[in-house]
């Protein structure tokens, strides 16, 4: 046990100087493979942090939302379907909810407006989220004015702003009242986006949503698990389809090792023939070149994914800013929570050192059978 | 004396991980520490019943994926290719793939 | 010590293809320990084949070598990289050492596998160095060597194993006449230490020097007299 | 759901490991077929190079295949938040009928791999190679084993269907259920616990008087190997409740669970290694027969008896701690 170590540190030896001599060429290879392996690194845990903090947050969202559909339109659902719904055991409180988007010209964005329970906010007093108020350039006291549905012209005043902590569910936001809500959109009275419905025990919900589908055959119910299930598949999904783009990258990568293996210059043949006649043995040979290999890869994967952990805990992910930003003009300013676990690391593991070394296997085995008297010859 | 070639390469490997490690560590602890800022949002969400993060803000379909409808402008098949960049990066919600699980079907609406 | 007899060896290249080419046509030869031994002849007679055969770098394709009882004909490739790295050191004709490595780095190379102790080998390998007067040049790169201090490399990477047997490929093919005779000079101290020197060469300088004990000419692929 | 990049990884290694297997067992046929030892033509120099090459693979498959062993079962239990009714891994592979076959497969690919490479090595050290075509036929052997695994997870991770309710742990490890795992978690915890010792006592004996008297190691592993079976039941009949507190929880997955400390893997890697020392002792013991293994075989079998027997210790010695600093009593229960 102690030789083989022993015997692995010597390769080791001579491998890393048989690197350094080409030194040049095989930075630029590390570089390259680093960059590679940080752009895989940064996605996947970017999109896994996402998960788990959309999963934390999102626990809390109404467990039954009610929509009405007419013609496959998600439309305005009368207040009176409250009272058609009426007793189902299990359900704690039941309201109508009051949202809608709102797009802005002068900044060409699209803003959530949305009336809120929990507070009550008076004529012309608006609530706005954080990434609004940094994209207008507005704050407390400040006037906003839009045109209504109707071409009035509405003006007002920022009350608050959202915490900024919270600008992943929030930065759109504009909070407004009921009656100012229904009289800028021109919805009357009696009529709700959405009707959501609070359930005690959550493994009613399905009989509860059974029901309301039963009594309400024109809505559809969207339950909370649902969402939080969609979340979950959105992420690991997308996650799935750059790593396929970027299979791409690494697949470009093994077969340049593999030409890189198997094109061994004359002078490395050489080389390798001269090891054969001073004593090496084939499977020295083989272990030495996989070492090369293998101090590639790990190198790459560990300089790779301390950066990519950088990059997306320490600087925002800012690589992926204007990715995930798209047309919108509002993005919400955010720190990632550093979600990780050792299944990420590993999966990139072997997505990463895995393909590079086994690549190597053959184009290795080729140049270690070199005739060991090719030397004398 | 030299140092071995192969020690200083065992020995950044060795501090490599450990920084591996530190990221755990690390990670771990902001996760400990992030719990008053989790429980912020999480109220947030519950006070004002929110269903999405407003990560994608350019269409309504993107702005509030759970909430998406059947048919929506530029998005007439799930699948479709759709005019907003932020489209590409998430996945049709499965409300509108058809795998989602039909809680009653008589009632499901069809396509 | 031990005797290396060979028997009716035969190696033929390419076997069974149009270009086969038999390049030795059976010989009988015993080398006894502690000789040193010259196999003579114009290119293309076999006597580097002749040798990578006895220095386990090849098998014969026909016929028995043993040494010290022991057959090595027979061997698998495997067993015979560990006979030859225990029991030979080899010099070759362009000296062979591996460009960006350090003169000491090619001393201790054949030891690698063998995985001693570093310290001891770096150890014996310096030693060796100063025995051949090449020590102030342990940490430079071997580039930048003359061809006098290549080929003393050389012969401390030979030794480094501590073999019994030296074989040496036309080792004074690339050396003008005063380097040659140093490195006969060289040879006889390791004879004198009781080394087994086998060489190959059309030089005279080697054939002719004191050194050698005994003289095996060849030609086409057989010797010519013994 | 084939997209989940982990998902992704497990069938890249196993479409590799596949494809190299092939390529080796397809050398490994050329091999056997022209093998000639005493021959000193430039084929049998090609062939026995050839060995390098298949060795060097399986090598690599093999420990691709370790790591994605566990990976397999970590996937798993990160993926039960994604299915309706999945508490843990045992909901997940319970979503469709490859679930289960994928894990025994590899498990057995496992084994199989490391006995072929505990095999090789000691032939590899015989210069006469006499155990070439035994090993090159089980490799033909192993082939299948791991083709199949491929099929059998690709069948499985492409018939997951996230809106499957799915039975969890919690109804199919208990003892009113019906099925294999049923059967294990309606063993008696007191029973487990005699056999678990039974053969913990059994292994020693047998390993013991393997190192004394250099006999007997293919009794050695067949009691290894049925002490891993007895392991294994006495994890989810009994060990499990104490590691959950808990004294219906006979989940054999929660247990890797951070929550629990990750004691799952400080269990089962040793018992799995030990398991495939202890086989591999067994396996290459017959051969000593030939006279140019004899010392190697001795040599090596020592050497896997005593990694088998120290493994072996540790896995007692995680359980018994386990059980040992639990807070759960359950002595006026069953006992």
């Amino acid at each position: 046990m102690k030789s083989f170590f022993l015997k692995q540190r010597y390769l080791i030896d001579f491998t890393l100087s048989s690197l350094l001599r080409r030194s040049g060429k095989n930075i630029g290879l590390l570089l390259v493979y680093t960059l590679i392996v940080f752009m895989l690194a940064s996605v996947m845990l970017f999109t896994h942090a996402l998960r788990n903090e959309a999963g934390h947050v999102l626990a809390e969202s109404p467990e039954i939302i009610l929509q009405r559909m007419i013609a496959g339109r998600h439309d305005l659902i009368p207040g009176g379907y409250l009272e058609k719904i009426g007793q189902v055991r299990g359900v704690m409180e039941k309201h109508g909810r009051l949202w809608g988007y709102f797009f802005d010209p002068a900044i060409k964005a699209n803003y959530t407006l949305m009336v809120p329970r929990d507070r009550s906010l008076g004529e012309g007093e608006i609530v706005v989220g954080a990434g609004i108020a940094r994209t207008r350039g507005v704050g407390i006291g400040d006037i906003l004015s839009f045109r209504s549905a109707d071409s009035r012209t509405f003006s007002f005043r920022v009350m608050d702003i959202l915490q900024s902590d919270s600008e992943l569910v929030s930065s759109d936001l504009i909070l407004l009242s009921e009656a100012q809500f229904r009289d800028f959109f021109g919805i009357p009275e009696g009529f709700y986006t959405d009707l959501v419905l609070r359930v005690r025990n959550p493994k009613e919900l399905r009989t509860i949503a059974e029901k309301l589908t039963l009594k309400l055959p024109d809505t559809r119910p969207i339950l909370r698990d649902e969402i939080m299930r969609t979340y979950d598949s959105i992420f690991s999904w997308r996650q799935g389809i750059v790593f396929i783009l970027m299979a791409g990258a690494i697949l470009a990568f093994v077969i340049f090792a593999w030409d890189k293996a198997s094109g061994l210059s004359a002078e490395e043949r050489k080389e390798i023939g001269i090891l054969k006649a001073i004593g090496w043995e084939t499977a020295d040979v083989i272990r030495m070149k996989f070492w090369e290999g293998f101090i590639i890869s790990i190198s790459a994967f560990l300089l790779g994914y301390l950066l990519a952990y950088l990059h997306v805990f320490y600087a925002s992910a800012g690589l992926f800013e204007s990715v995930l930003k798209g047309w919108a003009v509002l993005y919400p300013e955010f720190q990632p929570i550093p979600y990780i676990d050792g299944l990420q690391v590993a999966t990139l593991f072997f997505f990463t050192v895995f393909p590079y070394t086994v690549a190597t296997i053959i184009p290795i085995w080729r140049a270690a059978i070199t005739d060991p008297d090719t030397v004398m010859r | 004396m030299h140092m071995r070639k192969s020690d200083l390469f065992l020995i950044s490997l060795v501090f490599a991980c450990i920084l591996v490690a530190v990221t755990f560590v690390d990670a771990h602890w902001r996760v400990l520490n992030a719990g008053s800022h989790l429980d912020g949002m999480a109220q947030m969400v519950r006070q004002l019943e929110l269903t999405d993060l407003s990560l994608f803000t350019e269409a309504r379909y993107t702005r509030h994926l759970s909430q998406a409808d059947y048919h929506t402008a530029f998005q007439d098949h799930p699948l479709a290719i759709e005019h907003f960049p932020s489209g590409s990066l998430i996945h049709p919600p499965q409300l509108l793939q058809g795998t989602d699980e039909v809680i009653f079907p008589e009632t499901a609406l069809p396509d | 010590m031990q005797t290396i007899k060979l028997e009716q060896v035969k190696k033929i290249f390419h076997q069974g293809r149009p270009n086969e080419f038999c390049a030795i046509h059976g010989i009988d030869l015993t080398i006894e320990p502690h000789y040193t031994t010259v196999l003579k002849g114009p290119s293309g007679s076999g006597k580097t084949t002749l040798l990578s055969m006895i220095g386990c770098l090849s098998r014969p394709t026909s016929g028995r070598i043993t040494i010290g009882g022991d057959m090595l004909s027979g061997l698998p490739e495997r067993f015979m990289t560990e006979i030859r790295r225990k029991t030979f050191g080899f010099i070759f004709k362009q000296f062979n050492l591996i460009k960006g490595l350090t003169v000491l780095e090619n001393v201790m190379l054949p030891a690698y596998p063998l995985a001693p102790n570093h310290a001891a080998l770096k150890q014996h390998a310096l030693q060796l160095l100063d025995q051949f007067g090449l020590v102030s040049k342990a940490t430079l790169n071997v580039e930048f060597l003359s061809g006098g201090e290549a080929q003393r490399t050389a012969i401390c990477r030979a030794m480094i194993n501590d073999p019994e047997i030296l074989i040496a490929d036309e080792p004074t093919a690339n050396l003008d006449t005063k380097l040659s005779r140093e490195f006969m000079a060289l040879i006889q101290q390791l004879v004198d230490q009781g080394t087994t020197v086998i060489l190959t060469s059309h030089d005279p300088e080697v054939y002719e020097s004191p050194v050698i004990d005994r003289v095996v000419e060849m030609r086409d692929g057989l010797l010519e007299s013994l | 759901m084939l997209f989940s990049p982990s998902i992704m990884a497990l069938v890249l290694v196993s479409a590799t490991v596949s494809l190299l297997i092939l390529m080796a067992a397809a050398f490994a046929l050329q091999v056997t077929l022209r093998w000639d030892i005493h021959s000193g033509s430039e084929r049998q120099l090609q062939l026995e190079r050839r060995t390098y090459l298949i060795s060097t693979i399986v090598a690599y498959s093999f420990t691709a295949e370790l790591v994605a062993l566990l990976l397999f079962i970590y996937n798993a239990e990160q993926m039960s938040s994604q299915f309706v009714g999945a508490m843990c891994a045992t909901g997940v592979l319970n979503i469709n009928e490859f679930g289960w076959p994928t894990l025994y497969l590899k498990m057995a690919v496992f084994f199989a791999g490391a006995v072929w490479l505990m095999l090789n090595y000691a032939d590899n050290r015989a210069y006469d190679y006499p155990l070439i075509k035994i090993k090159y036929g089980l490799l033909l052997l192993i082939a299948p084993l791991v083709v199949a695994e491929l099929l059998v997870q690709v069948s499985y991770f492409s018939a997951l269907d996230p809106d499957i309710i799915t039975s969890c742990c919690g109804s199919l490890f208990t003892p009113e259920g019906e099925g294999v795992a049923a059967e294990v978690s309606g063993v008696e915890p007191a029973t487990a616990l005699y056999a678990l010792a039974g053969s913990g006592v059994s292994i020693l004996i047998t390993g013991g008087w393997f190192l004394v008297r250099g006999r007997g190691a293919v009794a050695f592993a067949a009691l290894n190997s049925i002490g891993f079976f007895v392991a294994l039941i006495a994890i989810v009949s009994m060990i499990a409740l104490y590691v959950y507190e808990h004294p219906h929880h006979h989940c054999p997955f929660c247990i890797l669970k951070g929550g629990h400390e990750f004691i799952g893997y400080y269990l089962y890697i040793p018992l799995f290694l030990s398991t495939a020392f202890g086989l591999g002792a067994g396996v290459i013991a017959p051969f000593a027969k030939y006279p140019s293994l004899q010392q190697i075989i001795k040599a090596d079998s020592r050497r896997y008896v005593t990694a088998a027997l120290m493994l072996m210790l540790c896995f007692y010695l995680v359980a018994g701690f386990a059980v040992g600093t639990s807070s759960l009593t359950m002595m006026e229960v069953w006992w």
